[in-house]
């Protein structure tokens, strides 16, 4: 049976049918998943995808994150529900404090559309297991707040603990601490990732179609009995 | 040294729509006695230089051509302690 | 005190502000005649707002007629000028719909908010025709690079529409940017949208059906954008809105708001609850009524105290005329009013019904329809809607050859110093790819998201963007604009043409077939007599050049008035060309893509530097003749670069335009990331062969093994090809000339806009 | 009716790289006295309460809530008069 992956849609998400088709062409099932709602029993993980939620409005993903769809994702994150929070999506994480730290300002105060280079640095979590450790890959990034900071303490325990999922290779895009680009929570299965997997699914499309292996991961853990 | 805020805002008129969203957002998180919500920029400035009156006159120049933009935004400089 | 039909009635008398509002004496004269007594406050403020140059086209319309009168067969045309946007058939049962329009002033006065207003603006028109947008270009012109003004201008505009159009999720996939002394303190803020819809479900904006309710749904109305009107608040009859006599002009947008209101009007359109659907934009609900009414049964009923307000204090004139942004206007049956109210409910978009649709008589039909306005239960406006909204002024305005044409024409570039050593041409190479105009616009572009929704097959700096339209079967739409001030300046009739040809010719090179036209027409006052001959010379020469391209022109705008003072900008008609692929997986990309390929030049070099972007630059000159316009060599071309694409022949294909062979050069190896290795024709001076601007021209490459594939369809379209040299190395080398190492060539290329606007 | 001000600013920890790009572009505007720019934000909450404790409590709150981000942002709620 193909696992059933949540693409939650709050009003600004802009990536949630590039999150549903990269579900699609990994050989999943994408499920729409609208923000006033409960995640039904059915779902195996959830997609947070990006774009400007509630025009980003405050802080980026700071009003949704009080949207009644995050109750049950934050809930059912705490028991192991995979979910991967891509740009806006990791906004949304770490304004829910499922991760630590937050997203600020870009350094050079621009939004920035380019195709990046990254390094996949943890393939433990749920979300990277079908990549092999310090893998080099090629993902768009877009945003105009993707600066990731942390205090010393959190970054000392992200790094010591290989919490670091992707770095930036080359250059930093926007003034990132330590080139981070993606980060996991401890239990693994919460990931947030500031680049875009879901645009990089089909050359014809994308700079790569490196982006899919994301999405192959969790079908894969899902597969696992 | 001296340190100097300036607030800045949108003009009553203009619309605010960063500020009724988060308005909404009150509502929706129950504080619904929130009749309005403005959101606009403050600037933290520390100065070498004496809070007299040209001091406070080169901050207002500065909010002026750079701070605030006039066309759309009010500002206000007060001096702090 | 309000100022009622009834009270107009009483008193004849009473002195009205109109020539603040813009109306000259004949103009005022013509509305009391039509309404048999003075106009209320309400009616003069619409009359005035749609009878304005920028609503009524009056001084336009009489040479845009020939897109009409000239206009093509054609097969694909769905709706064609006069709607919001014209509409096209691009097969397997699918429609696409485009336009372009200006928002030039608001975004001198506000850089960000007129050019994000100018954004939402465009691709509300795109939604009103039902359609879902898809994309945005975004034809730009400033002052010179380094004007203090243009620092403040070009960031905050480009910021402006990235932050629109981002917050949109409508990836953008093409535009210009030109810096040339005329703009200062006239910047050319053009913005094209694109959408996509089936072709049986267009919606047209017609108010028919008595009885049917009339919805306002989106942003509250505020004052925005009536400063014009705020002469009327302030006059006598309405002494009440004494208080807010300072109004803005500067209109201000909400991003999120247009998202969630093209998701809600999608689901309204998929439900089939909208009869007719008007956007809000110039002239607010003076336009949308008027236009609505007029087009559908003819009557209207509107209780204007209905609307949503943002301020409370706001008077009945200003409610009209407000051009608060992200609104629409229904029609919609009343057994369906409850499930529209609850679509706007569920995407938490305001929605007030505000008046219905009226019957009326073939007499009152015959004088122009009824408009009923009423504030708080008194009659306010009572108009025929057909006289506000078509049948304002139109001018036959003077226009005369300029005096100086001759002499611009006999300042030929012949007598500028020609680069001729090998250091010469080389750095002329270098200098031209690191100049303003011809620089990578790299620092713009990266602010704009190009990938939202997956289906961005090619973006800037392509020659064309090209977008998916479905994803089973690969049919896709190209779309390039062009447009060059310069050519158009020496030779109207001319540059208009040059600028269709080069749109027409840079969605060919993708291997999209060119379907249909749209045009942005950037102009000084009209009321210079020497402005409307540039005017009416370019439409003349767009007509004949569409007609003889066979392609529809579906729709456009006009700005005029972009000039300080005296001095007009250069005339720029900005041409955009929408063209379709049935697979978008056969779309040729301009970067070389392997050592070994051959390289071809195909069309024909003159010696050819009239408004020559090398003469700009080089030498700040304009004078002469622009390039010789040959449509039949474009056609031809454009045949060719499409059966060859759909053929799978062409590894890369790329239009010559400003800074000729060598830019097209310097643009197709940077893209590539690899070099190549060329030798100029021997018939040519090495400086013509690199930088002449001669139309009709591309270059291609091609795997060495169906070289003569491709020199035959040549020779069945009648393209002159000639074998340039082939890909492959590190640097661009022109072979008995000189070499530049591509790493050289890309920090000259990329230096230029980070030196002067990052920071 | 009650005002209240909130005032939220990045902890001094935290790079405010927009509040730095203003004063290098106050310096480029020869406003070379200033010796830094920090760049918040400022909300004006219109209440239908009395600014007794209960209501200033309440917008406290607010601010931890939702106004600011604790994990980067200090901030100061005041009322007006
Ligand atoms: N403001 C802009 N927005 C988006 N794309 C742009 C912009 N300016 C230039 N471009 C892109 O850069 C490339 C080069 O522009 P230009 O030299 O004007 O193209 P061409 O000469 O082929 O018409 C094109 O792909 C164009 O679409
Ligand atoms: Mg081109």
């Amino acid at each position: 049976m193909t696992a059933r992956i949540g693409v939650v849609t709050f009003p600004g998400s802009l990536d949630d049918v590039d999150a549903a088709r990269a579900v699609r062409l990994a050989g999943g099932e994408p499920v729409a998943l609208w923000h006033r709602g409960p995640v039904g029993g059915g779902v195996d993980a959830v997609v947070l995808p990006g774009g400007f939620s509630y025009g980003d409005y405050l802080r980026c993903g700071a009003i949704a994150r009080f949207s009644p769809v995050m109750e049950t994702i934050i809930d059912r994150a705490g028991s192991g529900l995979p979910v991967l929070g891509i740009c806006n999506g990791f906004q949304v994480l770490c304004e829910s404090h499922l991760l630590p730290g937050a997203l600020t300002r870009n350094d050079h105060l621009h939004f920035v559309c380019r195709d990046q280079r990254l390094r996949i640095e943890n393939v433990s979590s749920a979300w990277t297991g079908a990549y092999e450790q310090g893998k080099e890959i090629v993902l768009p990034i877009k945003n105009g707040e993707g600066r990731y900071v942390a205090d010393a303490e959190t970054l000392a325990r992200l790094e010591g603990d290989g919490l670091v999922v992707a770095r930036y290779s080359g250059d930093n895009p926007n003034g990132s601490v330590n080139d981070i680009a993606g980060i996991v929570n401890e239990a693994g299965n919460v990931v947030g990732l500031m680049p875009h997997p879901e645009h990089a699914v089909d050359p014809l499309t994308g700079p790569s179609a490196d982006g899919l292996g994301f999405f192959a991961s969790v079908l894969k853990r899902l597969a696992v009995p | 040294m001296a340190r100097v805020v300036v607030d800045v805002m949108l003009k009553p008129e203009i619309l605010d729509a960063q500020g009724q969203a988060i308005q909404r957002a009150l509502g929706r998180l129950g504080f619904d006695r929130v009749q309005s919500v403005r959101q606009g920029k403050r600037f933290e400035i520390e100065l070498d230089a004496d809070l007299d009156d040209p001091g406070l006159a080169q901050v207002k120049e500065m909010a002026e051509r750079l701070l605030a933009n006039t066309v759309i935004e009010d500002f206000e400089v007060r001096s702090l302690p | 005190m309000i100022d009622t039909v009834a009270h107009a009635g009483e008193t004849p008398d009473v002195v009205q502000p109109y020539a603040g509002l813009g109306l000259a004496d004949d103009e005022y004269g013509r509305i009391r005649q039509i309404l048999g007594r003075r106009p209320t406050s309400c009616e003069l403020a619409m009359y005035s707002v749609m009878w304005s140059e920028h609503c009524s086209y009056k001084s336009s319309k009489v040479h845009l007629r020939q897109f009409a009168t000239m206009a093509p067969a054609s097969d694909a045309l769905l709706v064609g000028i006069g709607e919001n946007a014209g509409v096209v058939d691009i097969g397997q049962g699918y429609a696409a719909t485009f336009k372009i329009e200006s928002h030039n002033h608001p975004s001198f006065v506000e850089p960000y908010q007129g050019a994000a207003t100018g954004v939402g603006g465009i691709v509300r028109d795109i939604l009103t025709m039902g359609a879902r947008p898809v994309a945005i270009l975004d034809p730009l012109r400033f002052g010179p690079a380094d004007a203090a003004d243009t620092r403040r201008v070009l960031p905050g505009v480009v910021a402006g529409i990235g932050g629109y159009a981002n917050c949109l999720g409508l990836p953008t996939i093409g535009g210009e940017v030109v810096f040339d002394p005329s703009y200062s303190g006239n910047p050319l803020v053009n913005a094209l949208c694109v959408g996509v819809l089936r072709r049986d479900a267009i919606k047209l904006a017609r108010a028919s059906g008595p009885g049917n309710k009339v919805i306002l749904y989106g942003a509250k109305t505020g004052r925005d954008g009536i400063g014009g009107v705020s002469v009327l608040a302030s006059a006598s009859f309405d002494s009440s809105a004494g208080e807010s006599a300072k109004k803005p002009s500067v209109q201000v947008g909400d991003p999120f708001l247009e998202k969630v209101l093209i998701e809600c009007s999608l689901e309204l359109f998929e439900r089939d609850l909208v009869v007719g659907i008007q956007d809000l934009g110039g002239a607010g609900l003076s336009c949308a009524t008027t236009e609505l009414a007029s087009a559908g049964s003819g009557g209207m009923r509107i209780e204007l105290d209905r609307v949503p307000l943002r301020e409370a204090s706001m008077q009945p004139a200003e409610v009209l005329t407000s051009e608060s942004q992200e609104r629409m206007c229904a029609v919609v049956a009343p057994g369906d009013v409850e499930e529209f109210l609850a679509i706007c409910e569920k995407w938490e978009v305001d929605a007030a019904v505000i008046g219905e649709v009226t019957e009326v008589g073939p007499q009152v039909a015959a004088r122009g329809g009824s408009l009923v306005v009423t504030w708080h239960g008194e009659l306010v406006v009572d108009v025929p809607p057909r006289t506000v909204a078509h049948e304002g002024p139109v001018y036959e305005r003077p226009y005369a050859r300029p005096a100086v044409q001759d002499l611009l024409q006999a300042d030929v570039p012949d007598r500028l110093s020609r680069p001729s050593t090998e250091a010469e041409l080389r750095s002329t190479l270098l200098q031209l790819a690191g100049s303003p105009n011809l620089c990578s616009k790299e620092w713009v572009t990266a602010q704009y998201d190009r990938y939202v929704r997956g289906n961005t097959v090619l973006a800037q700096p392509e020659d064309a963007g090209v977008i998916r339209v479905d994803e089973s079967t690969g049919l896709g739409v190209a779309l390039a604009t062009d447009g060059n001030g310069r050519y158009t300046r020496l030779d109207p009739f001319a540059g208009a043409q040059l600028a269709l040809a080069e749109a027409y010719r840079n969605v060919a090179a993708s291997g999209a077939r060119p379907l249909a036209v749209t045009n942005c027409l950037n102009f000084g006052s009209p009321e210079d007599p020497e402005v409307m001959w540039q005017f009416a010379e370019a439409v003349r020469g767009l007509a004949a050049g569409c007609l003889d391209l066979g392609l529809p022109v579906t729709g456009g705008n006009v700005s005029f008035y972009n000039q300080t003072a005296e001095a007009a900008i250069l005339p720029t008609p900005v041409v955009g060309v929408l063209g379709v692929l049935d697979d978008v997986s056969r779309r040729t990309p301009i970067g070389f893509r392997e050592a070994g390929h051959a390289i071809y030049l195909l069309g024909e070099t003159l010696d050819e530097f009239g408004g020559s972007e090398w003469a700009h630059s080089v030498h700040g000159h304009l004078g002469g003749q622009p390039p010789s316009v040959d449509l039949a060599a474009e056609r031809a071309l454009a045949g060719l670069l499409i059966e060859a694409s759909r053929g799978g022949l062409l590894a890369s294909a790329h239009d010559l335009s400003d800074g000729g062979l060598a830019q097209a050069l310097v643009e197709s190896c940077l893209r590539g990331g690899i070099g190549c290795r060329i030798t100029l024709q021997a018939d040519l001076e090495p400086f013509v062969a690199l930088f002449s601007e001669s139309a009709a021209r591309a270059i291609v490459t091609i795997a060495a093994d169906q070289v003569q594939q491709l020199v035959d369809h040549c020779v069945r379209h009648g393209v002159p090809a000639a074998r340039l040299g082939e890909v492959g190395g590190a640097a661009l080398a022109v072979v008995g000339h000189f070499a530049v190492p591509l790493d050289e060539l890309r920090a000259a290329h990329e230096a230029t806009l980070p030196s002067l606007f990052a920071g």
